[in-house]
């Protein structure tokens, strides 16, 4: 994740973090260590995208749109719709973000979203064949992010799993009946920070500027792992890892109440 | 300009599609400092149009050899949202928005105080969310509204507004239908105080007299939207005020 | 537009410049305040193009090749043909001009006169269908900057218009019979600098480099305005507008007048 | 994962298609100083994996703004060669490749002790010659190697593997065939002395209980593939003596 | 080529070569002025490859594999195959050289790779089309190059054609029957130097940090040229370019005896 | 080399398609100072090929760590035009592009003192109008003179010409159409006071006598070649002393 513009965090805040999340389990902004910030959704953002979403997580700003055209399907896949999710780090965003071809951490936030929508099969894509081989149904996620302060993971997942709860296919555009976009159901991606030996949960930017190692959990209502994804160079114990998998099935349900019905 | 076609764009009553009259403006709303992260920032409305634009800096041009020892230089990036529009655009500048890029920041470097800030560069970052014609002048009415937030030493706003031709016909600030099968396309902004102008695009077919028509309207139009760009600053630092009084 | 080497002209010069428009109302080179220089256009240069054309505009050389091959039209306009303009501002025609992806400057002055080509109408691209929605003309217009000495604009639209007025569509390629491409009318563009308080016609780069504004008006036959671009970061009034407006009108049939029959 | 089918990746005795129990490890190869350039090579054979890993350094960080003044980075590129897979591969890095170097980059850079060269970067090269499933874990496993066999300094080295779920069953270290037909995968790395886990992914599904009876296959494997590391370092710490005693 | 890493070769050294050739006619490393290093060549290395090679020429290793997919033919060739060359420089193989775009010294080694076997006719490409204009078989030579001391051109050409003369036809992938690669030849390229006024044979890295100029020479069984390069900054008299070809014809054949059947 | 065909390459008479013998070249013009910002110019029309050349240097090489302290290097760019070929060439460098502009720049190195200007670059920029056979000769004589025209001190002009098999006969300078069906292709450049051969490249079939007979076809050529070359530059320093003598 990028690091402030200097690259530094002053040594008094750096410690002020620090000590407060040892002392009293309390982080810098008041909360409890598996505490969310305040999430907001809004829905249909974008009204000639198929489907969109704006979401505030604390500071941190995104907006999805999802686009669903007609196209080919892959070779290997004749009988499934397609699904495809990039991330933007705009400069907007953050400082040190740059226009220009995808830098190595928005292939990987994209990536992890992605997972955590595929393998959960919230999309089900076998519904989106028009005609198996020679065309399907392809869904665009795209994100701008446009406000950066820390776990873009989890707003962008927010992001595209409201966003793809609300879309209708344009089918339409080929003669035939526009149909809302079959979803099975919503995954929730929970990550979490480790910071000294404390793990936290949906950390801001200056937690994540020191902070040793990240750990994302995707779930669906089944309780299931879907995805997971160990970020930085730190590590974590199997016995941290079991606990944030705990934790993130608590935190999960938390988000997958803010989903749009 | 657009493709010829049969489409009506006027009905019985001289309205366009839209019911508006060939001198009203889309409904335009801005808002300020909706970003935290950014030195300024503003989010426009302008009909189907919802842009959003942040402002970094004035801070140390970079890299080193773009330095001009005399003045900042300002940067304009318009770039379109992937979903902006009807089919899914691949991210990345184009030839369009790479020429959008260079007369918006070329309309801002006119009304910053550039000669305040030596060595700097102001970024203008353009982010068109939805787009329903018009995105230039609207990103560009919005970026200084943003550069204001930011505290950046200006002469004056600036103020984009569009006139076209649609069915032989001068009309303000054209709508996505009128931009795809009307006749004319007459991009402009202005700094209101003095009615400099700093951006001017046209294509399509205009006579002097419906050039000299489209003018005139588009100049007393942006006296309309400077106010609301007045007041959307009014209003940020109403809430400023406000929270130093807390 | 691009400076000099050194990004600096010696005050002597541009003093020079300035006073001699200021006082006499005259150009450093000897020209009144809308005088073009001398235009030379070579047409068929390149025999194998299926249209040709070397401009020398004083000292600014370019020169435009245009090829017409049939291909596919795009999908929202299945009826007409399809046309493109490029401009290479190639390494040797300056010091500070770089070989690779296209440069903003070169890409606004391709928009520009394509604008003015397209816009005027100037090819009938009714008349390139070859089958509608399958296969049509497209008219690659690709011009080699060579010597720069200010007002590339100008000086590319007059290449592309000869050369297209000359051009013929290769139709034996596909067994039909060549034809001259279809052509309704002859765009000019005139642009022109704000020096000062002056507006200058055809600028010469050492203009260009003193120059705070830059406008570019495209008119044909009908003197209608068909494409306009203000550039470059200073401002016009709009009487200034409106002056230049009617300055170009003049100018234009002069450039009209050079054009080949 | 995978795509459903019909499929069947285990026979009657509960053995799976190769012949391996669920436990069971694919033939694992280490060589080391293979290259004669290089700082430190490694090449590894894992089932049908053939990796080649390179390390130089460590070495000045370039270019300079990358440099951090406390300690080295690692820098890890895995790329696959175009006759690697079965359709021929466009050269260059794609995104799953740009997403694989970064996880290995991180870690490595774990295991090594970079705050003993600081302003420093560390190349480790990966290059998939013949992809068999598991190159990630099979390209980190090798790099940790190929780093000692430079001299780097490490805290301990690392190794990976992958377990996954294949017919409803929790097996260890996918084949290919598993790989695309099976319902989840896990790769993780640790470093064998302490236990810690520097990289894990997971896809697919696996409840709770079943991703612990994975890691707990995972952890037992990587006592053997350690072994196999360390056996490949003698060897050529022995070749190196042998040398020095001619 | 590449230079070392500072670009620099103490002098000591430089002079210790010279000598050794200018007074003994015998090379650092102890060979003969025409003598190859050894050549240790190990096929089907990457059996999932079509056909492949691992090639050591002294401390120079690459490893070819050869793809075999069918598509279709070029326009202008429609009754034959497709033949395409490329080669990596991995940053593995030498400390300057750069993952990213090929360099233009890879290109080089390539197209005087490719040329060879093309030129040849090594390969049978008329052989090698399954329906005229249609489809026809594409043979993707990739070679990567993994370690680097010199003479990239002859070992990259000892790997394809050892490569090739080993490769299969997948027609069984469309339905068909797999059948050896159609070969007719075993073209060896000859890489010689000129140092001082000498020419040596199969350059290592340090020979060719003091070269003037570079000759390539490639024949086949039939003691034809089939294609020749001279490179880096040096000449060659016409009398020199002579001898190289009568020593390239002779040291040809002994690579040729490496061949595998 | 060129696809097999049936077409008849000469005549009953043993001449060629376009009316020449075996040894004679097509028709050679070459003008200097042809443009006024580059620092020497050259414009060469041989048979229907068309190429400008440009010359700029020496300069300070850039960027800096290309700048050798021994000598100037030449960098030539050979590029071209999207209208130069029948088919519509995509602007930008392609891989054959790249390799002649490696050999010409090393060509030219040979004959440039470089060893006059350290630390500098020189650049040469080609330019095909028209392509009609034996550009990367044609353009690489152009140079030369381009690079004399531009007052580079050098210890020769370079002369380059090609030799190709048409019909099993060897023919000098190869016409569009003899490239395309030919046997083989020999592009050679010389220094043409000592008869240094600075680039040769061949492809196609050629036997050790017909290389023989191909090279002193081209030696031959090149003296005539070189005559002209000279010419060009007299004529040029001749308008320059009448232009002194005003």
């Amino acid at each position: 994740m990028p690091r402030d513009e200097l690259d530094v965090m002053s040594e008094i805040k750096r410690n002020y973090i620090l000590q407060k999340i040892r002392k009293d389990g309390i982080r810098a902004d008041g909360r409890k260590l598996d505490e969310m910030r305040k999430v907001v959704i809004q829905t249909n953002f974008i009204p000639r995208a198929s489907g969109s979403a704006v979401v505030t997580l604390g500071r941190t700003k995104v907006v999805c749109g999802i686009k669903i055209e007609a196209g080919e399907p892959f070779p290997d896949t004749p009988n499934q719709g397609v699904l495809t999710t990039n991330v933007e780090l705009l400069p907007m965003a953050f400082p040190t973000f740059e226009a220009g071809p995808p830098s190595e951490d928005s292939i990987e936030i994209a990536r992890v979203v992605d997972r955590g929508i595929r393998e959960s099969k919230m999309i089900d894509l076998q519904k989106l064949v028009v005609e198996p081989a020679k065309q399907v149904w392809i869904v665009f996620i795209d994100i701008d992010v446009i406000d950066y302060d820390g776990n873009l993971i989890d707003a962008c997942t927010i992001a595209a799993v409201s966003a793809l709860a609300t879309a209708v296919v344009p089918a339409s555009t080929i003669g035939q009946k526009d149909f809302p976009l079959p979803i099975t159901c919503r995954p929730a991606s929970v990550t979490m920070l480790k910071i000294d030996n404390v793990v936290v949960v949906d950390p801001d930017l200056e937690e994540e500027q020191i902070a040793s190692a990240r750990l994302t959990v995707t779930m669906a209502e089944d309780g299931h792992l879907k995805a997971m994804q160990k970020g930085e160079p730190g590590f974590f114990t199997l016995e941290e890892i079991q606990k944030a998998i705990k934790t993130s099935s608590d935190v999960g349900s938390q988000i997958r109440n803010n989903y749009p019905k | 300009m657009g493709t010829a076609s049969d489409k009506k764009l006027f009905d019985e009553n001289g309205l366009r599609l839209d019911g508006r009259s060939p001198g009203d403006l889309r409904p335009i709303r801005i808002e300020t400092d909706v970003l935290n992260r950014a030195d300024g920032s503003a989010f426009i409305e302008w009909g189907g149009n919802k842009i959003q634009v942040a402002v970094y800096g004035p801070r140390e041009a970079y890299p080193r050899h773009m330095q001009n020892i005399n003045q900042a230089f300002v940067r304009a990036r318009y770039n379109m949202a992937a979903f902006s529009v009807d089919e899914r655009k691949r991210p990345g500048p184009d030839r369009r928005s790479m020429e959008i890029s260079k007369v918006i920041s070329e309309a801002l470097q006119a009304a910053v105080m550039v000669e305040l800030f030596p060595r700097a560069q102001i970024d203008v970052f353009i982010e068109v969310l939805q787009a329903d014609a018009g995105t230039r002048i609207a990103g560009l009415t919005a970026s200084a509204v943003a550069l204001a937030a930011a505290g950046v030493p200006m002469r004056d706003l600036v103020v984009g507004c569009t006139a076209g031709k649609v069915d032989g016909k001068v009309v303000l600030d054209l709508s996505k239908e009128e931009d795809n099968f009307g006749q004319a396309d007459l991009p402009v902004a202005v700094m209101p105080k003095s009615g400099k102008v700093v951006l001017m695009q046209m294509d399509g077919d205009l006579s002097i007299d419906e050039f000299n028509e489209a003018t005139s309207m588009i100049f007393k139009a942006t006296e309309r939207i400077n106010q609301i760009q007045r007041d959307a600053l009014k209003k940020n630092y109403a809430s400023t005020a406000q929270d130093w009084g807390e």
